[in-house]
């Protein structure tokens, strides 16, 4: 078996900020979705957007410029890059329901290979899950892209055939971003965008748990 | 860098389709992208649905546009005012297709548009002639309309100070209808007042945010005198 | 036939100014209602509200002080009081049918003994008339207030059994303020609450349309 | 002369009656009115509805209020976070109900109930857990979820500044869900981070206008060390 080196956490996130064109409106989830905002390439403009009312969010203060009234929907305090907005809660979903955000990065814990995805509740019988702005956002975004451990702890694949665990929105997937690979999910289920150097397509295969296809040029 | 300035009206208005709904910004004179709606007439879309408020007087501006011929239907809450006369010629003739919405209804429909809400209830125009052919629905024991939303093609805005990104506040009573407009269109076009920089606009003063803007035209006034 | 003066535009206006209690927010339609705003008493707050987007309009500028960026929703040049605040159609409709707008004062083409209002088409075969935020204000506003002349030019009942006009709302009003008489609609009709002077309480029923009720003590 | 200012917390929460729904502003600790909450639990009111996004943390808040036993039920978007405890042990023991409901759907219900919109359509939630029980209807061929308004007994603010005709401005992100639930509650009662003058919050600078507010209550800190 060959060598190779899954993608870390933040490696993870630099490859989905690279993929981000100058321009794009993009809302953040929590977790690795987050670091996004550190890995993007000073010389391009993508507006952050954070569904608690800040669209042109700049990156973490320095502790001594910190303004405890400026966080993001992590709850982390954040800055304001000059040509942000403020608004209230309605107005900032108005603009995720509405089709107004190019792009949201979310994390999951299962993707199927339609593009539905579940990311709120871990199990069916958890009367209590946090659902937050996660359905609005996977509903109302133009793109969905999905960025994750390609398995849980325990190696279990999380790109699966049909999700396991209750849904947040069925059929919204359009990308995933994973610490082995990038892959598309289109018409005919996931299809291999990347694999990390040194592992072998049929290698990543044993490790998910749905068909994965070659990309057809 | 995002740069959505354009260099004129005709930049601005590029690629307006026949058969567009354009919505038109402006309340009585204040916040009324005059120069956009000349361009527009210059243009050369035909078979056009007109959102706004009015339908136009005297001979300038929406009753030019409607009187080249170009305006197939308007959705308007106040068609009959002081000088509507173009409007009220075309009407009665048969040339122009009218549907009338409450100022309220149309506010929410334009609103509702912008914000992924395609229908809502409303106790605006219960038991009236607005009523008719819609569905109505009880809540609570009290009736409501039902009220779909209203989404468009182009929105033609006019703001006070705009910036690169698309940034936009109004001044005096210029918000009415150009800041829910500039939500539910494909296509945003801001006739600015004044362009400024990046961070003119205190992040709490922006009244319209930038995603919602597709290009923005500095102001010149190309209106015949 | 005893002497009586009718009152005037401004004289009807007044008399609607001096019900209006402190604090109260107001909408008021095109005519005599916009009359009001310049009746109220200098040491009465009143707020005044204009659907396209202004709340606390103070009175008419002096013609070196007008604004072109400031009109009422009569297309008038107005000014804004300290206090006063500016925003959109959406949200100032949202105030006018979410309640919170204490009175609108409106004209009318008739009233009905029950309140139905007709203020906005002067025929059911015209197919063009012009509501504009009638509607939403008489099915909005938390109490509606018509001042209009008793009758019609022509000497025709403008306060009538059933309206002959198309509906700008069914049941909505409150209280008539005329150039004869103040009436208040109530279950059971027409009930007057005033005079003016020199006239009788028959001949004032002789120019009304639908019967009326003497007030109860 | 209007003046919605009252002398404390105590005067500013006066009458707000047992089984009421109570919405609480905020986001994180940005704008979250902690003195107003204490002073409810002072207030004594029980069986309390309470909006709020979370279902507070530690055994402060919104936490404390709940711990004390005067919680019937919260609607909240996300319950279970850090600290999270209070909530977990009463609503594993049965002793509070709950309704989940994604944030964007919680953000227009009280929109909506502030504007006299008794239901809309959303396409969040469909075909999910949280469409369970609820109409769903077609529009244009995609499904959509009919949502009701949800208005409030009182709602608990914290503004930037604010006057005595009630208009507030908000700090930084602290507009959130405190500019939403001011419109949507019989009796609105704002914490002032500061109260100015009438005219000093500039007209196009007012987030919330004064018609919205019930009652300003100068801050103060009352929260137990």
């Amino acid at each position: 078996m060959s060598e190779f080196t899954p993608l870390s956490r933040r490696a993870m996130a630099a490859r989905v900020a690279h993929d981000i064109p100058e321009g794009w409106v993009c809302n953040l989830g929590i977790g690795i979705p987050t670091l996004v905002a550190d890995c993007l390439p000073i010389d391009r403009e993508v507006i952050l957007h954070s569904e608690n009312g800040i669209l042109g969010m700049g990156p973490s203060p320095a502790p001594e410029d910190i303004d405890p009234w400026v966080i993001n929907a992590g709850k982390q305090n954040v800055t304001l890059l000059d040509g942000a907005s403020l608004f209230h809660h309605a107005d900032s979903f108005a603009m995720i329901r509405g089709g107004h955000i190019d792009l949201c990065i979310l994390g999951a814990f299962e993707v199927a290979e339609n593009g539905d995805l579940a990311n709120w509740a871990t199990s069916a019988e958890d009367a209590a899950p946090a659902v937050g702005g996660a359905m609005d956002l996977a509903v109302g975004a133009k793109r969905i892209w999905v960025v994750t451990e390609h398995t849980t702890k325990d190696g279990a694949p999380k790109l699966v055939s049909h999700c396991s665990y209750p849904l947040t929105a069925p059929g919204v997937v359009d990308r995933i971003y994973t610490n082995l690979a990038v892959i598309d999910v289109t018409s005919r289920g996931f299809e291999v965008a990347e694999i990390v150097p040194g592992l072998s397509f049929e290698a990543l295969q044993a490790q998910t748990g749905a068909v994965l296809h070659r990309k057809e040029n | 860098m995002i740069d959505k300035r354009v260099r004129d009206i005709a930049e601005g208005l590029e690629g307006i389709q026949d058969g567009s709904t354009v919505m038109v910004g402006g309340f009585g004179s204040v916040g009324q992208p005059d120069s956009l709606i000349e361009g527009l007439i210059e243009q050369g879309a035909r078979e056009l649905v007109i959102v706004a408020n009015n339908a136009g007087s005297g001979h300038v501006g929406l009753a030019k546009l409607m009187e080249a011929g170009r305006v197939r239907k308007i959705i308007c809450s106040f068609p009959r005012s002081a000088g509507s006369v173009v409007f009220e010629d075309l009407f009665k003739a048969g040339k122009l297709e009218l549907e009338i919405v409450p100022q309220g209804t149309l506010a929410e429909r334009i609103r509702a548009a912008g914000a992924g809400i395609p229908a809502f209830y409303t106790a605006t125009g219960v038991g009236t002639k607005i009523a008719e052919g819609k569905e109505t629905r009880e809540f609570d024991g009290k009736t409501y309309l039902m009220e779909r939303w209203l989404p468009a093609d182009v929105a033609l805005v006019e703001a006070w100070r705009v910036d690169r990104w698309g940034n936009c506040d109004y001044r005096g009573s210029g918000r009415n209808f150009n800041a829910i407009m500039a939500t539910a269109a494909k296509t945003t076009i801001v006739l600015a007042r004044k362009i400024v920089e990046l961070g003119e606009i205190l992040p709490e003063n922006v009244v319209t945010p930038g995603l919602f803007v597709s290009r923005v035209v500095p102001f010149q006034s190309n209106i015949p005198v």
